[in-house]
């Protein structure tokens, strides 16, 4: 195994993931440290543009959770969210974006156990396809760039 | 210039026995902005808290990150003692230290860098945090409710009695509902009027509750404690002020062979009708599809007769409108009838009849005054049979669910029978007892040990009429399936219990969700069970699902504490998480640019049209504005306009961004 | 016109009679019977039980060759025939892979495109509006139109009429001027494939059938299967030992019957091949107890 | 062409309008916008095969809307565009007067901009048969390939955003890309900026994209874009059924509505 650390980002939502993954913690149920968390209200309120951005500050893969359909707390934000990953993967794909280092899920809030399979099997993908190189070496140009923001 | 100070709690060793905690305090006491960063045991104790307001007044913080447990355990906590210390609670983030780093990674550099990252995000998400205040809203302390049957007589009595105001909608001429049909009530036995019936004079009676019988809602707008309802009245034909319900009109009205919709077809009226004689309110209304007069121009006996000049033939319906606070839904149920079945005969059968139409013929105010008549030549039925789950738990039906009360009432029907008539034989045909509740299963029991009422496991399959008897087909699956032929004298269908008709398009008026089945659909199964997904709107009674009166009134109860709960405050108060549409100086007035397609995308039509105009009233520009009464917050229009002139507080696009920036990059 | 016409194995054997009515009256109203060619057995009610494959291949094939000779319709009066070849159709209309399958099987391509008749609906598409104007001898009797189970059932996929007490031969038996009447029965098992094998069975179940008929005063039973016909009518005896009566009411196919309207002769509609005589006379008396 | 100018002029004359915005000879061989506001000017209207622009871009143009009620001469693109912005409520009827033209060049009269929604029901918006061809051969690239072949398309990129201000569907008066709080797009044009840009562009136009073209075809460079819109109007199509991908008056787009069985075999 090489040395390799994927960095992961998930964006979760506060209702379901987000809560989901604190049972994972009251039930002690141990995973990898890559992915790191950003709560959002809802799978609805994800703006693809923060993944691209992901993706440019050398994220390597990211994860995306809500709440199962027809559980969300919003009623129907994660059904407009799933709409919109149809159609950016397709996008994504057709780019040539490698839209394996992007994981969907749903973990509702009693999925604490659900959570760590997501988190270990994603970072175990994401080693096996190792650093992003391929993107990150045309968002490099930004690297030597004053960040914005 | 951002003074942002952060506090790592140490959590007992929760944290700390992982996360080197005072390597994550140093580290981020490094990055420009925090002015300072310390460690403690347990944040969340007083003295913790005591140390979070000291530093927001010793070195004027702007910001606080508390990294300890997840927000959804302490961010109200810590929140608080932001505020209490003069700090505005929404520039007060935590970040989430035990549940998703300490409890579930092991000790290790990995582990502390990790926790360092995250405190880093936040510590760049709140130097873009705004301070933001709770929103307030008034509060209309009238209560609209829709449904006079049992659960909406509930709901009306109850809130009024805290002194609220109520307004009683029926579409029917009385309330009283199907609780007014029944005969005798399971599992008592207690006659069912003269239970409902004082509390029916009651909601009549009370200085609270302003009654509106034969009216239907026609529109509603507006949001939680602010709505709108336009209520169609329609014409009753009557002049309510002058007719004193004498009952002279119903008398001499020459149409005389209406079936009668309270005695579910059973008993006949005449077109100028009161539905039945302890009708509340106690006055006629003439059915305009039946009456003469209208069908032909000519009759007006009613006119002629009327001691009091009360005939108004020519009464238009009224509209009105009222403002309310909150709505009780309380439309009820219906069962499905006998023409549902083509294998008990499609209805064609005059002696196969439903549970509701034996409760008729049980009533001692029914079309027989209480005795057990063959609707077909009134003989008394020396053999019974009744058939549970008629339509339900039959996916093929299209009704899967249980129905809930037919294995009570049947049950009920089989011993009612019984004390009827004397030596009579009854059938209970049934899939499974079903008879959850406070002596529900003592009562069945009574049924089939004392009144000898034979229950047979097992379906009918078929039912056909052969010399004046009905052939019953079964099966007896206890014995082993075989077949099971009854000549029985009459039928009765405990018939799946299904939506009020009208219900899916009352649901779209009030945009309240409904299931597969247009029963109205609770914001939570379990911990929301009398709210809607729509704040301000309840459910009592059946029309959430198929009920017996102690859990409609039950649930009407709690819906009148919710209300109660919501009228004792003037304003309403709520989180200011909640969309916005940005605003600047003319002549840009906002970047939005009013194609409207967040409405669509809105689950809560909390996005209005705002038209800016000029002096002249002429309109500038169309732009769309959130409604802060409805909008939940869910960011669903954030993330889908274009030109990003929608975000959401406390979740805004610079700090989303940052975010991600933050955590990429150490 | 042409319309294509699968027999079947029952109309080429015990219920010929069927076969020559159905002929007769499509003639009457100028409708050219193009048998299939090449046709095999449809795997009736035993194949599905064994090998589902097979059991959809052997349909998929007769319907495959009626498509390669341009059949848009195909006339099927067997009851148990229609039922496996419309089943066959849903099934493999359903399932794009399994029809690629059946196709290999049957080395034929099979597209599904022809639209499959039984004798009831051809007389509804083809014949019903006609009818009036070619009735010579109103067929004034009494009878109960007895659809049994394969013509209605499963309703998903056959999708004609209704399951419980269907009305389509009823409507049309009252145009030739007969009498039908409300009956019990209408959909109930005859026995079926017990006809060889337990003719005990099939006295009882096919009695009760005709005994209900009788009793409510059928001088007739009306059908439009073959199998049907042949526990009503070939297992007469059984079904009055079983009853301990002698009915003598006729069974006759919804196609003689009213062949006989429009003035087709016995013989060409094969009335003298029954086993029970087409004949009124004494019925009254009789079915009277 | 007579017809066209007749009616322009009838239109002019008895104010039912102050503006026609239609095509005119330019430079060389080839048409540009004409926008007459004058009945004597009718005779430079020209309509013929040359003429693609897609002029109803001019329709939300505050300029334009300040010269009073336009008549557009409106081919298919044009007719399909104005339905998609009567969705996004920029057009509403009355607001324009609609000087329809066929494919076989016939003048067409529209009372309603239902009826231009129904007139277009025969002709619902998807990918032409060649098109599809070059979408099937990039759509068979392995990841790498297709990765390749646009980042070598996108990086000689110099944001003139041509693209956006050709195209009638980017009307925003403050795009994405000029905001600074956060800065969505970076502002200098390199590898990563560009592919931002086309990718939030091109997501800009799921459902709304009329394939008109006026993006690629402003292009100085010659950049496909259209391709990029194209693959999401098939993708729409694929995903999402029946001409879902067409423009229709009812409010609503592609990623403002939802079903629940949409797609979810991606989702763990």
């Amino acid at each position: 195994m090489s040395d390799f650390e994927p960095k992961i980002v998930a964006f979760v939502c506060n209702w379901c993931t987000y809560a989901g993954a604190d049972l994972t913690g009251t039930s002690r149920i141990k995973y990898a440290t890559n992915v790191k968390i950003i709560r959002f209200p809802c799978t609805g309120r994800i703006d693809f543009m923060l993944l691209l951005k992901a993706f440019g500050e050398g994220a390597d893969g990211i994860i995306i959770s809500g709440c199962h359909p027809n559980d969300c707390h919003y009623t129907s934000g994660n059904f407009h969210a799933r709409r919109r990953w149809i159609l950016f993967r397709g996008l994504m794909n057709f780019i040539g974006i490698d839209i394996n280092r992007i994981q969907f899920s749903w973990v509702s809030a009693a999925e604490g156990a659900k959570w760590a399979d997501v988190v270990n099997n994603t970072v175990t993908k994401i080693r096996e396809l190792g650093p992003y190189t391929e993107y990150q070496k045309v968002a490099n140009y930004l690297a030597k760039e004053v960040k914005h923001g | 210039m951002a003074r942002i100070g952060v506090f790592i709690c140490h959590c007992g060793e929760n944290i700390s026995a992982t996360v080197d905690v005072v390597k994550v305090a140093e580290a981020i006491g490094q990055l420009e902005g925090v002015a300072y960063s310390t460690e403690y045991k347990y944040m969340c104790s007083d003295p913790g808290q005591g140390l979070i307001r000291q530093a927001i007044i010793d070195h004027k913080l702007t910001g606080v990150i508390v990294g300890a447990c997840s927000p959804r355990m302490h961010e109200p906590t810590f929140r608080k003692a932001c505020a209490e210390a003069g700090l505005n609670p929404f520039l007060c983030e935590m970040a989430n230290l035990r549940e998703h780093i300490s409890w579930v990674h092991e000790k290790g550099d990995a582990t502390t860098n990790k926790a360092i990252d995250v405190v880093r995000m936040l510590v760049e998400k709140v130097k873009r945090n705004h301070p933001l205040t709770s929103i307030k809203v008034p509060v209309t302390k009238t209560a609209l409710v829709i449904g006079g049957g049992i659960a909406g007589i509930q709901a009306s009595l109850d809130i009024a009695n805290t002194g609220n105001q109520v307004i009683l909608i029926e579409k029917d001429p009385s309330i009283g509902g199907h609780m007014s049909q029944l005969s005798e009530t399971f599992p008592t036995l207690d006659c069912s009027q003269c239970i409902l019936t004082p509390r029916m004079v009651e909601v009549a009676q009370h200085p609270n509750i302003t009654l509106y019988t034969y009216a239907e809602l026609e529109s509603l707008d507006g949001f939680i404690g602010n709505f709108k309802a336009r209520i169609r009245k329609k014409a009753k034909s009557i002049d309510e002020k002058l007719c004193t319900g004498c009952g002279t009109c119903t008398l001499k009205c020459p149409t005389k062979k209406i079936p009668s919709e309270f005695n579910e077809g059973l008993g006949n009226r005449t077109s100028i009708y009161v539905p039945f004689p302890q009708a509340v309110p106690n006055k006629p209304v003439i059915d305009r599809i039946n009456c003469t007069y209208y069908k032909t121009g000519k009759c007006k006996i009613c006119e002629k007769v009327c001691p009091t000049k009360a005939i108004r033939f020519d009464q238009p319906d009224e509209i009105i409108e009222v403002a309310v606070g909150a709505i009780v839904l309380a439309t009820g149920f219906t069962v499905k009838n006998t023409d549902f079945f083509p294998e008990y005969g499609y209805g064609k059968y005059k002696d196969v009849i439903t549970g509701l139409q034996f409760e008729r013929l049980a009533s001692a105010s029914g079309p027989t005054l209480g005795e057990i008549k063959r609707p077909s030549d009134g003989k008394k039925p020396e053999t019974i049979v009744f058939v549970a789950c008629a339509g339900s738990r039959d996916p093929a039906k299209g009704i899967p669910y249980c129905s809930k009360i037919c294995c009570m009432y049947t049950a009920k029907h089989a011993m009612l029978y019984q004390h009827k008539v004397h030596g009579g034989k009854s059938y209970v045909f049934y899939m499974d007892i079903r008879a959850g509740g406070k002596n529900y299963e003592e009562f069945v029991r009574r049924a089939i040990e004392e009144d000898e009422v034979n229950y047979v496991r097992g379906r009918v399959s078929t039912i056909y009429e052969k010399n004046g008897k009905l052939i019953v087909k079964g099966a007896d699956t206890l014995l082993g399936g075989v077949p099971v032929e009854i000549e029985a004298d009459m039928v009765v269908l405990a018939t799946a219990g299904v939506s009020s008709p009208g219900s899916e398009e009352l649901a779209q008026k009030l945009h309240v969700s409904y299931d597969s089945y247009k029963f109205f659909a609770e914001a939570h199964p379990k911990l929301k069970p009398v709210e809607t997904n729509t704040a301000g709107i309840f459910l009592a009674g059946a029309c959430q699902a198929p009920k017996d009166i102690p859990e409609s009134v039950a649930m009407a109860s709690g819906v009148a504490g919710k209300i109660a709960g919501l009228f004792s405050q003037n304003e309403l108060s709520r989180e200011p998480l909640i969309a916005v549409v940005n605003r600047s100086a003319p002549p840009v007035y906002s970047t939005c640019v009013g194609c409207f397609l967040c409405q669509t995308a809105c689950p809560y039509l909390a996005i209005e049209k705002e038209e800016i105009k000029d002096r002249t009233g002429k309109i500038i520009k169309s732009i769309a504005k959130v409604n802060p009464g409805l909008c939940q917050g869910c960011g669903t229009c954030v993330a889908f306009c274009r030109n990003k002139s929608i975000d959401i507080q406390g979740y805004t696009n610079e700090q989303m961004y940052t975010e991600v920036l933050a955590l990429l990059n150490d | 016109m042409t319309l294509g016409f699968y027999p079947g194995c029952s109309l080429e054997g015990s219920s010929r009679e069927y076969s020559e009515s159905v002929i007769a009256l499509a003639k009457a109203f100028d409708i050219e019977l193009k048998q299939i060619p090449d046709w095999n057995c449809c795997g009736a009610t035993a194949a599905h039980n064994l090998n589902k494959e097979l059991s959809l291949s052997l349909p998929a094939r007769i319907l495959a060759i009626a498509e390669r000779e341009g059949m848009d319709e195909v006339v099927v009066p067997c009851a148990a025939c229609y039922s496996r070849l419309t089943v066959t159709q849903h099934e493999l209309n359903h399932d794009s892979e399994l029809k690629k399958k059946v196709s290999g099987h049957i080395e034929m391509e099979y597209k599904g495109t022809s639209s499959i008749l039984n004798v009831i609906q051809m007389i509804e598409k083809y014949m019903i509006d006609k009818l009036e104007n070619k009735i010579t001898n109103p067929w004034k009797h009494k009878v109960a139109c007895y659809y049994g189970c394969l013509l209605v059932r499963p309703h998903d996929i056959l999708q004609f009429d209704r399951v419980e007490n269907p009305q389509t031969m009823d409507i049309i038996l009252k145009k030739i001027g007969a009498i039908p009447i409300d009956w019990a029965f209408k959909t109930e098992c005859c026995g079926a494939g017990f006809s060889v094998s337990r003719t005990d069975i099939v006295g009882k179940l096919s009695g009760n059938i005709v005994a209900d008929a009788t009793d409510r005063g059928a001088e007739a039973i009306i059908v439009a299967c073959p199998m049907c016909h042949s526990n009503l009518d070939m297992r007469r005896p059984a079904i009055n030992s079983y009853l301990k009566k002698n009915i003598t009411a006729p069974v006759l196919y919804i196609t003689q019957a009213i062949g006989l309207s429009i003035g087709l002769s016995e013989k060409e509609l094969g009335l003298q091949r029954h086993f029970v005589p087409v004949t009124f006379n004494k019925i009254e008396e009789l079915s009277n107890k | 062409m007579d017809e066209l100018r007749l009616r322009a002029k009838e239109l002019l004359e008895n104010h039912d309008v102050q503006l026609v915005i239609g095509f005119e000879n330019g430079t060389g061989n080839r048409t540009r916008p004409a926008f007459i506001d004058k009945p004597q000017d009718v005779g430079k209207l020209i309509f013929d095969s040359r003429c693609v622009q897609n002029i109803a871009l001019y329709l939300t143009k505050p300029e334009i809307k300040r010269k009073g009620k336009p008549a557009i001469v409106a081919p298919l693109p044009v007719l399909r565009t104005i339905i998609q912005l009567a969705s996004e409520q920029q057009i509403k009827d009355g607001d324009i007067e609609v000087i329809g033209i066929s494919p076989e060049s016939k003048l067409m009269k529209f009372a309603s901009l239902a009826e231009i929604e129904k007139y277009l029901e025969d002709y619902k918006l998807r990918v032409g048969e060649k098109e599809m061809e070059t979408l099937t051969k990039l759509r068979n690239m392995t990841g790498e390939e297709r990765f390749k072949y646009w980042i070598d398309q996108l990086s000689p990129c110099f944001k003139c955003y041509a693209c956006r201000q050709a195209c009638p569907m980017c009307y925003c008066p403050r795009c994405t890309v000029e905001q600074n709080q956060p800065q969505w797009i970076p502002v200098p044009s390199h590898e990563i900026g560009n592919l931002e840009w086309h990718i939030m562009r091109a997501m800009h136009l799921a459902g709304r994209c009329t394939d008109c073209a006026a993006c690629a075809n402003a292009c100085p460079l010659g950049i496909p874009l259209n391709y990029l819109t194209k693959h999401l109007i098939e993708d729409i199509e694929s995903n999402f059924g029946n001409g879902s991908a067409s423009p229709q008056l009812k409010q609503g787009n592609i990623l403002s509505v939802f079903k629940p069985e949409d797609k979810d075999n991606f989702i763990l």
